[in-house]
């Protein structure tokens, strides 16, 4: 019975995702003054790549890198509780808490690696260099930021968390913790990798990054998992800091907005180099976060 | 720090083979860590030489009409520039041409394209790398050819290093007329594509595949040096 | 003036001739003149060491007309450290002719009687 | 009995009868003077066994018929016996020895060898001050006679300075006699004794002359130039003779003159003892002739003596066992290594490894130089114990400090000499020995073997069960010749034998967890490590002996029960694997940095339990609880020695190239195991003291920072490392820093972590050591770019290795997703959430170089050497598959590991535990369900993969150069394998965070103390006059300082 929740809930996650990626952009479109995508762009695409008919591999991990991908990225969604008070949309959020799904994410990056590692392309590995090297440093807001609120609610339970911020907008850890809020927001930026922060794939450089090599199926894999990866950011972000969600709407609008506003910086700013947005990142977010974990012990 | 060789080249015989053969393609004799030495020779050792093999469209005559209207709504164009007609694709991505809005877009590696634009005059040269390109591309793969040089070789027609006609060397879906053909004539272009795919007549890959020694020998023929397996995967 | 005794007088000498020999010990640079330096410095000793066994007013200790041999202990002086400077005069003799010997054996390995010519192994 | 008068006649007898033979038939007089040293050697034996044995009484010989003091009366008595048995039992040894250089100078050199040996006997047992300075004085012309007899220009310049220092001295000691007599009227030394002359006007100058005179016999720092010189210069079969023979007879001459100067003087020569252990093995650090670095040791051990004999009334009855122990080790040891010396023929420690033709002799000169540190199972360690045990009863900490340091100089001198034997060279001339200057060699390494085991017999700290390791060792050293195979499995079936009686049959009946756990580390990793064993071809020599006596350590540290096994334990464990180490193909320097770094560890652990025992005067490790006063001292200091041992923050920077040098399965066994005792080390620590309130808090705060920076430090240096076996060293740097942190914040969950996180690092860090080994031993190369791809050629190696990254990184489902998440909690609960960020941060950058690990070895291009390679030896893999097991197993089901650790941390620990609800743990803070998560994700990717699979159409496998390459195509493996430098953008970035401070600041500290030491050695000037002058300044500033001149 779970399992068919789960399935459902994941239907809702996936089909948002990809709408949401068509309409975003289409947005981003308007702006530069175009028409842009329609928005079911993104469907059309992912029929179009998984029906590719010819596919080669490298080699066994290369084969199993876009599973591990996938399965990162699901992972997320499965740990994640959707709804608050909705024991239906809780997923498998009983199995584990925040701590997992902080690191759930590293097995998505982990397949990622080894199957563009098995691609052998050079430009994969650069990509999956800066990747790796980026990620490190976002996660020093991020987890100064979680530890932040952890010991502001003195759990580490997602569901626990959501619940400490119902009663209204004054309850939600933007108002009551700002700072780990700003930093974590700050970390959000990376985490979703627009720009500044998208030199890891910065088309024709180096062509892609990461998936380079990969085409058709395994593609069409990766492309499933960064919607549902991106829904799923958001989603934790709202239920961390934006007072969850209690239907299915609030979480639409909520995952939308926290989404737009990494899309809203992503077109306006150009690219930092990987240096530059590593210090970038040890400087004012990591300073906004032992700001906060200080102000909260 | 001046590493030490580990291998040693075999110079290869000199026979019209091996004329064109890169120094770094030559045998070369290399030691194994414990000791054993053994012969590795890059050109088969390095790169899979099987043959493209035609794949037959899906046999549901429904599905595969939405598939093909899928991929016809979902163009993504290699970012590969070869000859003056490449300035007039980046257009296509600006406001006033759009591209976007008929499901076309640039990816910067074959691996992930299914049109390849031949935009304008093909040297030879250029032409290998041409074709490297498209057989990386993953079938169902589609080209266009973008202006008169490509149809008939145009004002290099007499020219000693350009071809003169692209479907010689891989089949073409689309010409676009022209020297050099508007943005919009490159729409249309991609309209006439659209419908030749809708139509299920956008099978080049398969063509290539089961033509494959025919469209070997055109591009041999022209493609002095060629050095590499015969199929690049 | 009391202490102006023959045993002081002589414990005075004793300690200069010391003294004398350990300047030379010390600071000579030819190795005889250190040989002699440490003579002196021995013979010093010996000095010292008999006056210091001295006993005013009283004989040698040595059993012959002009001691009683009743009252032996009253007349003569300690016999002991006279007996301990004989040996000890015996010893200061073998070192100081070792010593020469060594010197002697120096002087043909190096043609040097410098003692600075001498300092091969240091630190 | 044969009356001990008999001594002086034979030897005098002989020195002149052997006048009558002159030249003409040296084996017949050389045979008489062995005969005649046999015999002085058997009536001294006699007695000795006699003392032993028979409960013999002291007893005065009267020469002369006449009672002292009116006749020079000769004493036999306990002491007098093991002294002259000591001194005359090494003339035997020296004449063997000297055989041939004995017949090559004739007889008038065995002449004076019988004629210094008389003197050192009467000196020995002379009872009559004056007599004991004509002895004196005819060993030490016997002395200056055998070195003119050498005919070498620098043996006869140092004999002149020789001369003229010993002939001021003598002056000095003649006029204190003379002094004595006239104010006590006596020479015989009891009367002295009792005439209590310090106490009469002017009586205590002459005393003082006789006590300087006497110190300065034993040649104390600085004023002993023109000894140091003779050392050098003699022959190597005379050098044992005046450190062993001489310097000997000259300790014993100060213990028995020294009732006359009575208690006041024990003090000063103390000092003088200080002055001279701690001068002579600072300026030692900087010798580099064989024979000047066994003279300063020499006269550094002297001074030792000379401590422990000012200490004679404070350390009771237990001074003759400190004294004795430290003084036969010294002069067996100091005997051996002259002798070898002898037998290399070469000044320079740099040309010593010309051993390596002669492997008996290294193990022999390895015995000899860890008897002189008083290393166990040798006899001075349990000297050395009792002496600083004492020292800290008694409140001289000063004392304990400097002598803790002079013996660190000592190390170093001496193990770098040691390292210089076994660096690899090629070319090495032929050592060619000769039988009969072996002889006496072997006998004294037998001798310190037998002492060893009858010092630990009567020291009563050790039960006999802690020798079976040894006899074991020496059993398999024994059966050296077998193949490996066999010595493999007798190696194996020890260590299962012992891990069965030690972890079923008494811990798990007890149910001690802590032990269990670490037994199970030590022991069944003991096992698992040494699978690999079997693919070494040959014999491996010394190898078995050197891995059962590092596992019986280990061992040890688990079973012991008071500071004293432990301490033995862990000098037992780290001296065995310091040999480990060294066997490496390069590891002679970073063993010596290990060692060094070790052994300053143990000795601040040293310096702790002597804290503590200066507080509870009890040995027992339980009794560390009851410190108060010193809790915070003895705390940090034991803390110190643990801390090195996990290359903790600060005193990490042995571990990299050590662990990169050492021998690849030695990697995997120290690295997954041996690293573990400091943790364990640690948590004995902390149960003991931390948990009573009188350690300050502070000291686990400052522990908890040193950890947070040693993780991130570690994990920050392993990104850049381009050898593989340092990458994972930096990388255990960093988990070690983890554990530390973890175990500081004295909490259940944080302690819970460090359980979990030292079971964990030990199987993941097999694992990966055993694969990369493996993966080493087959591609002959530590380059982690030079190697690529191989996942083709090796893929159990790489599941092996993806397994142990997963689990490194802390990714779930795998185990190491437990340590983080308790990690979290724990954090979050003590409220150390900087410190916690740091070691998070720490932990993500662990990612970086596990993706570097895995990418660079075997993913990217195959090179062209490496196409034909095998997958790596099934003795790599059967060992790694069973740890592989081991992380399944906790990973599906770590309740069964957890729960047990957890219930027992609940008696420390009562609060804020973790809960177990089924598969569920729970804390206050969070939960996680470790079996659900197994199966979710398992689902989760089979459903994935089926649907990729059933999606997926024919696959063309294509070769690795297929790939896009901007319409071009890649020339070779190597330019297409982005490996070298792999994280620049990052270096440039936070490159600062690993610039070498502390590596600098350790070398400053070295290159400090060498430079320091090369300019206060110049005071040596080599001048027989200024050497005097020393003499003259030192007696001149004693005096002073005894007299409140200063």
């Amino acid at each position: 019975m779970k399992i068919l929740y789960v399935l459902f809930s994941f239907f809702i996650i996936l089909n948002y995702g990809l709408l949401q990626t068509g309409f975003i952009r289409r947005i981003t479109a308007r702006v530069g003054k175009r028409i842009g995508v329609p928005f079911y762009q993104p469907y059309i695409d992912l029929v179009k790549n998984y029906a590719i008919r010819s596919q080669f591999s490298h080699g066994v991990m290369f084969y199993l890198g876009p599973v591990f991908r996938l399965s990162g990225g699901i992972g997320i969604f499965l740990f994640m509780p959707l709804i608050y008070g909705n024991e239906m949309f809780s997923n498998f959020s009983m199995s584990g808490d925040l701590i997992l799904i902080l690191y759930f994410m590293f097995i998505g990056m982990l397949g990622m690696a080894l199957g563009a590692g098995e691609g052998g392309h050079p430009y994969s590995i650069i990509g999956i260099t800066r990747g790796l090297s980026q990620f490190t440093t976002i996660e020093v807001p991020m987890t100064l930021a979680v530890i932040s609120i952890a010991a502001q609610y003195q759990t580490l339970s997602i569901s626990e968390i959501v619940a400490a911020q119902q009663g209204g907008f004054m309850n939600w850890t933007i108002m009551t913790n700002p700072l780990a809020t700003a930093a974590a927001m700050l970390a959000f930026l990376g985490m979703i990798g627009y720009a500044p922060f998208n030199v890891v794939n910065a088309p024709q450089e180096n062509p892609l990054g990461p998936p380079t090599e990969f085409h058709g199926t395994f593609l069409g894999m990766l492309q499933t998992n960064r919607v549902i990866l991106h829904v799923i950011e958001s989603i934790l972000f709202m239920n961390l800091f934006f007072g969850g969600a209690t239907n299915w709407l609030a979480l639409i609008v909520k995952a939308f907005i926290i989404y737009f506003y990494a899309v809203f910086i992503g077109t306006v700013f150009p690219r930092f180099r990987i240096d530059q947005s590593i210090k970038w990142f040890l400087f004012i977010p990591t300073i906004l976060g032992i700001l906060a974990v200080i102000f909260i012990s | 720090m001046a590493e030490e060789k580990n291998y040693k080249i075999i110079q290869p015989e000199d026979t019209e083979e091996n004329k064109f053969l890169k120094p770094e393609n030559y045998k070369r004799e290399v030691t194994a860590p414990d000791g054993e030495t053994f012969v590795v020779d890059p050109i088969n050792d390095y790169f899979c030489d099987a043959k493209p093999q035609p794949h037959a469209p899906n046999t549901i005559k429904i599905v595969e009409k939405f598939l093909n209207w899928a991929r016809s709504e979902s163009i993504w164009v290699l970012g590969y520039g070869t000859g003056c007609g490449s300035i007039e694709i980046y257009p296509l991505m600006t406001p006033r041409f759009d591209a976007y809005r008929f499901g076309v877009q640039q990816r910067p590696t074959p691996r992930q394209s299914n049109l390849f634009i031949i935009s304008g005059y093909l040297s030879v040269k250029t032409l290998k790398r041409a074709i490297r390109s498209y057989e990386q591309m993953p079938s169902p793969k589609y080209v266009m050819g973008l202006g008169s040089c490509t149809i008939n070789g145009g004002m290099y027609w007499d020219s000693y290093n350009t071809i003169n006609r692209l479907d010689q060397y891989m089949p073409v879906d689309v010409y676009v007329a022209g020297c050099m053909p508007r943005p919009e004539a490159l729409l249309a272009g991609f309209m006439e594509l659209k419908k030749r795919i809708k139509e299920g007549k956008g099978e080049g890959a398969n063509e290539y595949a089961e033509k494959f020694d025919w469209y070997k020998a055109n591009q041999k023929k022209v493609i002095k040096d060629w050095n590499m397996p015969d199929y690049n995967w | 003036m009391e202490n102006i005794t023959l045993q002081n007088i002589s414990l005075a000498i004793g300690i200069l001739v010391i003294l004398i020999g350990l300047w030379g010990l010390l600071t000579q640079k030819n190795l005889i003149k250190i040989v002699i330096g440490f003579a002196l410095f021995d013979t010093g000793i010996h000095i010292v060491m008999v006056s210091i066994g001295y006993i005013k007013n009283r004989t040698a200790p040595i059993i012959d007309s002009a001691v009683d041999m009743n009252n032996a202990s009253n007349l003569v002086v300690d016999p002991i450290p006279q007996a301990l400077v004989l040996t000890a005069i015996v010893i200061g003799l073998g070192i100081t002719a070792l010593m020469l010997s060594y010197v002697l054996k120096m002087y043909q390995k190096k043609k040097s009687l410098d003692i600075t010519n001498y300092k091969d192994l240091k630190w | 009995m044969v009356g001990p008068i008999y001594i002086i006649a034979i030897a005098l007898g002989t020195a002149f009868s052997l006048g009558f033979f002159k030249n003409a038939n040296r084996n017949i007089s050389f045979s008489l003077m062995f005969l005649a040293m046999a015999f002085l050697t058997f009536i001294s034996g006699q007695w000795l066994y006699a003392f032993l044995t028979q409960q013999q009484e002291t007893i005065q010989i009267f020469t002369a018929g006449f009672k002292p003091p009116f006749s020079i009366s000769l004493q036999m008595g306990f002491h007098e016996a093991v002294f002259l048995t000591m001194i005359n039992s090494l003339g035997l040894l020296s004449a063997i020895y000297l055989f041939d250089h004995l017949r090559e100078k004739g007889v008038n050199m065995m002449m004076v060898f019988m004629l210094l040996f008389m003197g050192l006997n009467v000196v020995v047992m002379t009872r009559d001050i004056f007599n004991l300075f004509v002895f004196l004085e005819i060993s030490s012309i016997a002395l200056v006679g055998l070195i003119i007899l050498e005919k070498k220009q620098d043996a006869i310049s140092s004999g002149f300075k020789y001369l003229i220092a010993s002939g001021v001295i003598s002056g000095i000691l003649l006029i204190g006699i003379v002094a004595t007599y006239y104010y006590s009227g006596s020479l015989y030394i009891n009367d002295l004794i009792s005439a209590n002359l310090s106490l009469v006007k002017g009586g205590s100058v002459a005393v003082f002359l006789i006590m300087i005179a006497v110190i300065l016999e034993l040649k104390p720092f600085p004023a002993n130039g023109w000894a140091l010189d003779v050392y050098q210069s003699v022959n190597a079969g005379i050098g044992p003779i005046i450190s062993g023979g001489i310097a000997t007879a000259s300790l014993f001459i100060l213990y028995k003159l020294l009732p006359i100067g009575g208690d006041a003087w024990l003090l000063p020569i103390g000092i003088t003892g200080v002055i001279s252990f701690l001068g002579s093995n600072f300026l030692g650090i900087k010798q580099k002739s064989s024979n000047r670095i066994l003279a300063y040791s020499s006269i550094s051990q002297v001074g030792l003596l000379m401590i422990i004999m000012s200490l004679s009334t404070s350390l009771g009855d237990k001074f003759e066992f400190v004294f004795f122990s430290v003084l036969i080790s010294q002069y067996l040891a100091k005997a051996g290594l002259f002798w070898i010396a002898g037998i290399i023929n070469k000044d320079e420690i740099d040309d010593w490894n010309i051993l390596k033709k002669s492997p008996g002799l290294i193990v022999l000169v390895g015995i000899f130089m860890f008897t002189l540190l008083g290393l166990p199972p040798f006899p001075a360690f349990y000297g050395k114990w009792e002496l600083i045990m004492n020292l800290s009863q008694s409140g001289n900490f000063v004392w304990v400090g400097i002598i803790l340091l002079g013996s660190l100089f000592e190390a170093i001198y001496l193990l770098r000499w040691f390292g210089k034997i076994l660096i690899k060279q090629d070319n090495l001339e032929d050592l060619k020995i000769k039988f009969h200057k072996l002889i006496p060699v072997i006998f004294v390494s037998f001798a310190i073997l037998l002492f060893s085991y009858l010092t630990a017999k009567w020291s009563g700290l050790i039960g006999i069960k802690y020798y079976i390791p040894f006899i074991i060792a020496l059993l398999i050293f024994a059966f050296d010749f077998l193949p490996v195979f066999i010595k493999n499995i007798a190696a194996i079936s020890t260590v299962a034998w012992y891990s069965y009686v030690l972890i079923y049959q008494t811990y798990i009946p007890e149910n001690d967890i802590l032990r269990i756990v670490f037994g199970s580390i030590f022991l069944i990793g003991a096992i698992i490590m040494l699978i690999p064993g079997f693919t070494f071809k040959g014999k491996r020599q010394g190898f078995y002996p050197l891995v059962i006596l590092m596992f019986s350590g280990l061992a040890g540290l688990i079973e012991a029960r008071t500071t004293f096994q432990f301490f033995f334990a862990w000098e037992i464990m780290t001296l065995a694997s310091y040999l480990l180490i060294i066997r490496g193909k390069n590891a002679v320097k970073p063993s010596f940095n290990y060692i060094l770094f070790s052994m300053a560890g143990a000795f601040t652990m040293f310096a702790g339990f002597g804290l503590a025992f200066a507080e509870t005067g009890s040995i027992s490790l339980n009794a560390l609880a009851d410190v108060l006063v010193y809790a915070n001292w003895a705390y940090a200091l034991i803390a110190i020695g643990f801390l090195v041992k996990i290359a903790a923050f600060g005193v990490h920077i042995w571990l990299p190239s050590s662990y990169a040098e050492a021998d690849d399965d030695v990697t995997s066994m120290i690295s997954a195991i041996l690293i573990k005792s400091g943790v364990f080390g640690l948590i004995i620590l902390m149960l003991s003291m931390s948990l009573k309130n009188a350690v300050s808090p502070n000291i686990p705060y400052v522990l908890g920072w040193i950890g947070a920076i040693g993780a991130l430090i570690g994990n920050m240096m392993a990104i850049y490392q381009e050898d593989v076996k340092k990458l994972i060293a930096y990388s255990s740097i960093g988990i070690m820093g983890y554990i530390l942190f973890a175990l500081s914040m004295m909490s259940h969950m944080g302690w819970l972590t460090a359980f979990t996180y030292s079971i964990v690092h030990f199987l993941y860090k097999g694992l990966l050591f055993l694969a990369i080994a493996g993966v080493i031993y087959r591609t002959q190369t530590r380059n982690i770019y030079e190697m690529g791809g191989l996942i083709k050629r090796m893929p159990l190696s790489f599941i092996s290795v993806l397994i142990g990254i997963i689990t490194l990184a802390g990714m779930p489902p795998l185990a190491g997703f437990a340590g983080k998440w308790m990690f979290y909690n724990a954090v979050i609960m003590k409220g150390w959430y900087l410190q916690g960020a740091i070691v998070f941060f720490s932990g993500i950058v662990a990612f970086l170089y596990c993706f570097k690990l895995i990418h660079n070895i075997f993913l990217g291009p195959l090179k062209d050497n490496h196409r034909k390679l095998k997958e790596a030896s099934i003795w790599w893999l059967i060992p790694q598959f069973i740890l592989i097991i081991g992380i399944m197993v906790i990973s599906v089901y770590p309740k069964i590991v957890v729960e047990p650790i957890g219930q027992y941390l609940s008696m420390y620990f009562p609060n804020d535990g973790l809960v177990w609800d089924g598969t569920t743990a729970s804390t206050r803070l969070g939960y996680w369900d470790a079996t659900k998560i197994m199966t979710v994700f398992a689902g989760m990717f089979g459903v994935l993969f089926i649907i990729l699979y059933s999606m997926s159409r024919k696959t063309q496998l294509v070769e690795q150069f297929n790939i896009v390459f901007q319409g071009e195509r890649p020339e070779r493996p190597e330019t297409t394998h982005y490996a070298h430098n792999m994280y620049a953008p990052y270096n440039k970035a936070l490159g600062f965070l690993t610039a070498p401070f502390i590596t600098s600041a350790w070398k400053f500290v070295y290159e400090s103390i060498h430079s320091i030491s090369d300019q206060v050695r110049k005071f040596y000037t080599g001048n027989g006059q200024t050497y005097a002058m020393h003499i003259i300044i030192y007696v001149v500033v004693f005096y002073l300082f005894i007299n409140g001149g200063f």
